[in-house]
């Protein structure tokens, strides 16, 4: 029971920071490795903020989601905008000096301590015996909650509004959308926001269930499988793998060794690399575009 | 295609030189040296200043630069100004390589300290053993330390692995109202596993037994599977013995899974703020040195000292730092001026030094201990009557012996 | 026959681009292939050179059934081409980029070539005459050191024909190379195919636009429309045929 | 890959131009350098030469690196993994049995050899991303593996590893270092040099840029690049065994994902592809932390703020990978030759940078057309709305793809746009939209005015809310969309409200297909209806000027007919100027008023529609009329003779 509790919990973790991967894939066929910095970033972000309004966790969550959604957009605006044109493959490398960049800037901001978020939006985390051998905490309710609630809306956005259907053209074929006479940029960094802001909702709720320290950034990274694994121009396949990828690194920590519990993802990548590159709601067309 | 060689060489080379012309000269700024006059003592140190254990790691070096900058404006020892010169390592063995390459042999410092990651010791040792420079270990103590120690590693540090098993079994034992069922928390590491298997065996002998034993990546940040483990094996206490993150992550782990049970962790730097933090009464901390919950005099020392120079660290952080400076500044005044690498090793391999109460007695090296004659252990918790943390357990003391 | 192809189909996700193509090549001929845009003709080459496998038919090389190898397979046996878009090299200078077309015939290992050693020394200068031999036969020689990038497009189309001529092919297909080229480049062009057919007797299989080019030089002409083939024979007979006409020219000129 | 070029050219002064004086003077230089590099142990102090070796090592991973992602084009991730199974191979071969260098070395590079091919094998199937996220995973796998070894053997900091030993020889002290590590990186530097120079080189160049010419030619795709990452691998896992040794010890903590990035990075900013490249972005990645903490050291930076250093470093080292990735993709050694470039520009004797520049000086052509002249009296300044005058757009800056090209459309008109393929008139119809591809294709002179605004410069999509709408060639609708979405994604920017119902009644009148289609996804739709929708999402734009793009590709003579006679009546009912697009002159003669011919981006002959339709030569060469003059069998016969 509590196994099953810890996969869903993690696999809430790390769907969000799929659907992030996913959102810029998506608009900007750029792999943003530094989610996981991102992430950490945003949750700083929101540990500066609870400083300065302590314990008013209403007003600082809102506040956080909005920087990080700017920061996104100010992120393709500065930096991947001018890679247009150039090789993929260096945009993606543009995102990792990227986050290089953020883990100096961290510590030298935050210095390395250990940082509690919950304490300062004093939140406590209590537990909830759900069974008997199964219990969950308040905020690993929230954040299986929000996973879901962010996936159904996003899912919403992009099937009902203007904006949302927009950016499923834009992803399929910027330049015609030019042609159209749309500015294609604005939907990528609105793309770009979004996903920022999901990675803001998972780093607020990441780091105040455990901690905020520089290492938590390594998420990020694990949660990549987890994009591709899905599919990564799709959505939809990201909670199935996020499933799936949670489910082989629990499983490998309880069963068969803890230290895999950072190589899972990665098995589990290399699987559906030889199995189904495209992903599970891929398509094989999406590898040639690469 | 030699021509091309050539001058890829000649690029080589020309940048190197290049490199090699800037740093000759460069001068070095480190304490400033107002009242202590003349040419000053070169204390090497390369700490893991950032990277994952940078908590741990870094206050011990801000502690050392803080008591010799205080010592230097009062004069400094036998006349002479001490000078730090730190390197950062970032937990990472390359690093740590080429920084203690270059304050061995470039800088020639007479004494390298390390506060880093135990990874990490190997070249350092290497490096050491090759110039003759004694290595003092401010970190997780090396089996080099201990007798019969190597003649050029010294370990001053708290926490020594299989004493701190040791002593933790026997306050388990002594403070547990019940059949205790014990988990081993930690992070993969060799240092961790062999003092686990050391830990394991007291306490079957001790009547203890132990449930299950958890080694987590060190990388991990999710200790919920972990915490699951510990919980579902049935356990009511718990020893954890790592870095401090991989200690108290499981604590909250649990006690988010809602476990409720005893649960010791090694006292590292943050132990007052988050014990503190916490107000949970079953969660013990043992440490190698007292608490500042304590205000000693020399916690107050400390405090005054840390004040005046801004440490970027609370000053909670400082006692680890503070024992070593006490080592450095005892050996540096027995080994006299100009104290180089050999006299400091002779006056290493003989040395007590009064930690003022930090520790539970002297800190005492002899030509084949390293580590110290007696390995001192205190007991302290959070007591919610009270609201503050309180002494579990007084100051035990255990003979350090030769092992076989 | 070197080149028997029966009922060729191809298809896209539904839509069918070739649709039971039949075509051969025999001996030294210079076959065209024309056709409106989107009539198939490229696909046929690419089915041919392996980039496109196809959904059913028969591609015979030589006597040996190439249909489905792969595309470094079939150049093995002897199948040269060029495209329609250059397709060249662009980092790299005429001369390189011809001699990559000699790659099947370098025959030494990686490790000599690391170390400069023996054979492959002799064999990277020894390769290096029939390259310089093709390119005065273009008369290309004068640009072996320009990187092909700075050329004219014109003469990019000639490098690329250089590259799959130092492939020694028993067969040349070629992909519109006079699409760019002005009446000049193609009079040029027009030499260089004569030369190949006469000097080197290799035959073509030539897909062009240019119809007076095909009418001068092709000893055959076979009109691709839709996938399909409507007509084949001498080239002034095709030309004037007047389903050839109508396809080409729509029904109100052909009115005209 | 310019190293080649350079090295070419080098020999070819060498046969030819036996001066000297010049000769004679490299020839001093280069018995200097060797002379410094001799010396060089003994004039710097011991972290100097320890910084050396580090970078000569460096190096050695940098090229094999280069192999990979500058040649090859191949992305790999799990650079970091293959130093850590050299360095593993020699400390467990030295931990198990005590294994000789001789041993520990070969076999290190075999295992290196070993693992590179199966994380090659992917590259069968992968690409780009894909295949640079398939070499992560090998990272953690590696790691994981190191990490179990060690803690399985109580290794807790590391394995140690002695002085390696060649019979008596032992080689501890780190000069004797300095010379085998050069040794080696010069070795791997010739045998880079050399295999870039020969077959297989020229085949990785030529599969990373051209994958399918490449495969044309023989090259076997799979094979070549399953030989790169063995190669690369190989040397990789050398240059880590080689670590192990210099170091002294293994640890697993060593070969973290950071290092994969240091040496992306060294590739990088040396400059992806060269060979200098690699070695100088080696010694500058290695050197720079040291000089930033030489900085920090000279700049009296109070003790207490000596944790940041590395922060600072780490920020650093983010901030210069992401400056040359942005600013400078050719790395170090394109902006050493461009500084360079611009010191000789700087010189008095400036002939070098006259011949350097692309061969384009002659001036404007001289376009004297009387037909020309014609058109532009007839609908002189009056009602242009498109005003296209001697537009250049050259292709990487060299290669004209149109060439002073000038062209008028009178509002109401259609014209006619008329070539063969690669005659210009996608580039000319892509310029006017604003969609000339940023990299490689720009214009460098003329000028594009509509309704007598400056278009060239703007965003295309600020053209196409300015009223000239292109109706693509291919990719015209969204597949993945239903048809219904693909029209209601288009902002309707008509002024009035009558307006906007005009242009949907015009739509659902003349495109009655769409509206039986509104749920199917446009990708299912035929061409005819592709082409039908594509009009439509046009017209939704409101637009003054179409610019149609190959109507008739791909589509049925009957179609073509019928759709060409609706832009007629559309041009009609809704005031629209056309600009067609057609390689089918005669369909697009048919309702052109005016039309222009290109030929190689130039202007060849231009008049109204229906002299041109009658003209001789125009049927000739562009309608499939044969005509009497000499043909190309007789040139080419007679240019023999």
């Amino acid at each position: 029971m509590q196994f099953w509790i810890n996969v869903v919990v993690l696999a809430s973790t790390y769907a969000l920071l799929a659907a992030g991967y996913v959102l810029i894939y998506r608009a900007s066929r750029v792999l943003n490795l530094a989610h996981g910095e991102l992430m950490m970033l945003a949750a700083y972000l929101a540990f500066s903020i609870a400083t300065v309004l302590p314990k008013q966790s209403l007003a600082v969550i809102p506040l956080t989601l909005l920087l990080a959604a700017l920061i996104g957009v100010g992120i393709y605006y500065l930096f991947i905008r001018p890679m247009a044109g150039r090789p993929l493959f260096s945009a993606v490398l543009v995102t990792v000096a990227m986050g290089i960049v953020i883990q100096g800037l961290v510590v030298l901001v935050w210095t390395p301590r250990v940082q509690y978020l919950a304490v300062l939006l004093d939140i406590v985390n209590q537990s909830h015996q759900l069974a008997p051998g199964g219990a969950i905490s308040t905020l690993d309710i929230a954040s299986i909650v929000v996973a879901l609630a962010l996936f159904a809306a996003l899912a919403a956005f992009f099937r009902y509004t203007r904006i949302g259907l927009l950016m499923r053209a834009a992803a399929e074929n910027p330049l015609l959308l030019a042609q159209r006479g749309i500015d294609f940029h604005r939907l990528y960094a609105i793309a770009w926001g979004l996903a920022i802001g999901t990675a803001a909702v998972a780093g607020v709720l990441y780091t105040t269930t455990n901690r905020l320290e520089g290492t938590v950034a390594l998420i990020g990274l694990k949660a990549f499988p987890v994009a591709l694994v899905g599919g990564l121009g799709s959505l939809a396949g990201a909670l199935p793998a996020a499933l799936l990828v949670a489910l082989a690194e629990v499983t490998a920590i309880q069963y068969v060794d803890p230290l895999l519990s950072n190589v899972a993802p990665f098995v589990v990548l290399l699987a559906a690399l030889l199995l189904r590159p495209w992903g599970l709601f891929g398509t094989p067309e999406e590898l040639e575009r690469v | 295609m030699r021509r091309f060689l050539l001058v890829g060489l000649v690029i080589l080379s020309l940048m190197l030189s290049a490199v090699g012309c800037q740093t000759t000269p460069a001068p070095q700024t480190g304490a400033p040296t107002k009242p202590a006059q003349g040419e000053p003592y070169r204390i090497g140190v390369t700490a893991a200043l950032t990277g994952p254990f940078a908590d741990t790691y870094a206050p011990v070096y801000e502690a050392i630069n803080v008591y010799f900058q205080q010592l230097n404006e009062q004069g400094g020892i036998n006349g002479h100004p001490v000078q730090i010169l730190v390197e950062d390592d970032a937990a990472d063995a390359t690093k740590a390589t080429s920084n203690a390459t270059k304050l061995v042999q470039q800088e020639k410092v007479a004494l390298l300290t390390a506060a880093t990651l135990s990874a990490t010791y190997g070249s350092i040792m290497n490096i050491s053993r090759s110039a003759g420079t004694p290595v003092l270990i401010a970190s997780v103590c090396p089996t080099q330390a201990y007798p019969p120690a190597d003649p050029l590693v010294f370990c001053p540090a708290s926490f020594g692995a299989l004493y701190d098993g040791t002593a933790a079994i026997r306050f388990i034992k002594e403070t547990a109202k019940e059949p205790v069922k014990l988990a081993l928390v930690g992070i993969e590491s060799p240092i961790v596993r062999t003092n686990f298997d050391h830990v394991t065996k007291i306490a079957s002998e001790s009547g203890i037994q132990v449930v299950t034993r958890q080694l987590m990546p060190p990388t991990a940040t999710d200790f919920t599977p972990f915490a699951t483990q510990v919980q579902q094996a049935g356990a009511n206490w718990v020893f954890a013995w790592s870095p401090w993150s991989s200690q108290i992550g499981p604590f909250d782990a649990l006690q988010k899974l809602g476990w409720k049970g005893d649960y010791l962790l090694w006292a590292h730097q943050p132990a007052d703020e988050e014990l503190s933090r916490r107000k949970v009464d079953a969660l013990y901390a043992i440490a190698g040195n007292a608490l500042f919950a304590e205000e000693l005099p020399v916690h107050k020392q400390i405090r005054a000292a840390a004040q005046k120079y801004k440490t970027s660290y609370p000053v909670e952080y400082m006692a680890e730092g503070w024992v070593t400076a006490q080592v450095l500044e005892q050996t540096l005044r027995n080994a006299g001026w100009p104290g180089g690498a050999k006299a400091m090793q002779a006056a290493l391999a003989k040395l007590s030094v009064d930690t003022q109460g930090l520790r539970g007695g002297p800190l005492v090296f002899t030509a084949d201990n390293h580590f110290r004659t007696k390995a001192w252990y205190k007991f302290y918790r959070w007591n919610s009557q009270q609201n503050k943390i309180v002494t579990a357990r007084d100051w035990v003391g255990i003979d350090v012996v030769p092992s076989k | 026959m070197l080149l028997e192809i029966e009922r060729l189909t191809l298809h896209f996700g539904g839509l069918a681009a070739l649709n039971g193509v039949n075509l051969s090549v025999g001996e030294r001929e210079l076959l065209a292939l024309i056709g409106p845009n989107g009539a198939g003709k490229t696909c046929v080459l690419n089915c041919i050179s392996g980039l496109y496998r196809p959904g059913a038919g028969q591609i015979r090389f030589n006597g040996q059934d190439v249909t489905g190898l792969r595309p470094d397979q079939v150049a093995q046996l002897g199948v040269g081409r060029s495209f329609q878009h250059v397709e060249l090299f662009r980092q790299l200078n005429v001369l390189q980029n011809v001699l990559l077309g000699r790659h099947l015939h370098i025959r030494s290992s990686l490790i000599l070539d690391g170390i400069w050693w023996g054979p492959a020394r002799r064999e990277e200068l020894a390769h290096r005459r029939p390259v310089e031999q093709i390119l005065e036969l273009l008369q290309l020689d004068s640009l072996a050191d320009r990187p092909v990038s700075e050329l004219p497009y014109g003469v990019q189309k000639l490098v690329g024909i250089a590259r799959a001529l130092a492939m020694e092919p028993k067969l040349l297909l070629l992909d519109e190379p006079s699409a760019g080229m002005n009446r000049q480049d193609k009079e040029h062009l027009a030499r260089v195919l004569l030369r190949i057919k006469e000097l080197l007797h290799i035959p073509m299989l030539w897909v062009e636009h240019d119809m007076e080019l095909v009418a001068d030089l092709a000893d055959r002409v076979q009109v691709l429309h839709y996938g399909q083939e409507i007509v084949q024979g001498r080239p002034h007979e095709v030309l004037r045929h007047a389903e050839v006409v109508r396809v080409y020219l729509g029904h109100s000129s052909a009115q005209n | 890959m310019a190293m080649d070029r350079h090295k070419k050219i080098g020999q070819k002064a060498h046969a030819s131009s036996q001066a000297w004086p010049g000769l004679r003077r490299q020839g001093i230089l280069q018995w200097l350098a060797l002379a410094l590099l001799l010396a060089f142990p003994f004039i710097v102090n011991p972290f100097l030469l320890d910084l050396a070796n580090l970078i000569a090592l460096a190096s050695i991973g940098a090229l094999a690196l280069n192999i990979l992602i500058g040649w090859a084009g191949l992305i790999s991730l799990g650079h970091a993994a293959l130093l850590g199974a050299g360095a593993f191979t020699v400390g467990i071969m030295i931990e198990e049995f005590g294994a000789p260098i001789w041993i520990t070395v070969p076999a290190a590079a075999g295992m290196g050899a070993a693992i590179g091919f199966v994380v090659g094998l992917p590259s069968v199937r992968l690409k780009g991303l894909y295949l640079a996220v398939s070499t992560l995973a090998l990272h953690f796998i590696v790691v994981f593996l190191g990490g179990e070894y060690q803690t399985h053997h109580n290794l807790s900091t590391g394995i140690v590893i002695p002085d390696p030993a060649l019979g008596p020889f032992v080689l501890s002290d780190r000069r004797a270092w300095f010379y085998v590590l050069v040794l080696a990186a010069a070795a791997a530097t010739v045998f880079s040099v050399n295999l870039l120079r020969t077959r297989t080189g020229r085949a990785w160049l030529a599969l990373r840029d051209r994958d399918i010419a490449a495969s044309a030619i023989g090259v076997n795709l799979t094979a070549y690049k399953l030989a790169a990452f063995v190669v690369s691998a190989a040397m990789t896992s050398f240059a880590g065994a080689l670590t192990a040794y210099y170091q002294h010890f293994v640890a697993v903590e060593a070969f973290s994902f950071f290092l994969t990035i240091q040496y992306v990075a060294m590739v990088l900013v040396g400059g992806p592809g060269s060979i200098a490249g690699a070695i100088v972005g080696a010694a500058f990645v290695i050197a720079l932390p040291q000089g930033v903490n030489l900085a920090i050291s000279s700049l009296s930076v109070p003790p207490q703020l000596k944790i940041y250093t590395f922060a600072v470093n780490y920020a650093l080292f983010g901030l210069l990978m992401g400056g040359f990735l942005l600013f400078e993709p050719g790395g170090l050694v394109r902006l050493a030759v461009r500084l360079w470039g611009r010191l000789e520009a700087l010189l008095p004797t400036a002939t070098a940078v006259e011949l350097r520049r692309p061969g384009r000086a002659q001036g404007p052509l001289q376009l004297k057309d009387d037909a020309m002249a014609a058109f532009t009296t007839a609908s002189s300044t009056t009602d242009c709305l498109l005003d296209v005058a001697g537009l250049t757009v050259s292709y990487s800056g060299l290669a004209l793809a149109v060439d002073h090209l000038s062209i008028r459309v009178p509002a109401g008109s259609i014209v006619a746009l008329l070539g063969a393929n690669g005659a210009g008139k996608t580039t000319t119809l892509r310029a006017i939209s604003g969609f000339l591809p940023t990299e490689t294709a720009r214009i460098t002179s003329g000028t594009i005015r509509f309704d007598g605004q400056l278009l060239d410069g703007l965003a295309p999509d600020r053209i196409a809310r300015s009223g000239a709408v292109l109706v693509p060639e291919r990719d015209k609708i969204f597949a993945t969309l239903t048809v219904e979405q693909n029209l209601s994604i288009v902002p309707t920017s008509a002024p009035s409200g009558n307006r906007r119902a005009a242009l949907r009644e015009a739509i659902a009148t003349y495109f009655p297909i769409l509206q039986e289609r509104q749920r199917q996804l446009a990708g299912y739709l035929s061409g005819g209806e592709r082409q039908q929708l594509a009009m439509a999402s046009a017209l939704l734009r409101d637009p003054r000027l179409l610019l149609v793009d190959e109507l008739s590709l791909g589509l049925a003579p009957a179609l073509v007919q019928e759709l060409m006679r609706l832009l007629e009546v559309l041009r009609r009912e809704l005031a629209l100027t056309i600009l067609l697009v057609e390689q089918n002159a005669a369909a697009a003669l048919n309702i052109a008023d005016y039309a222009y011919i290109l030929s190689t981006g130039r202007l060849v002959k231009q008049g109204p529609a229906k002299e041109l339709l009658a003209d001789a030569a125009v049927q000739e060469l562009y309608l499939g009329v044969s005509a009497s003059r000499r043909s190309y069998r007789q040139t080419a016969v007679e240019q023999r003779q």
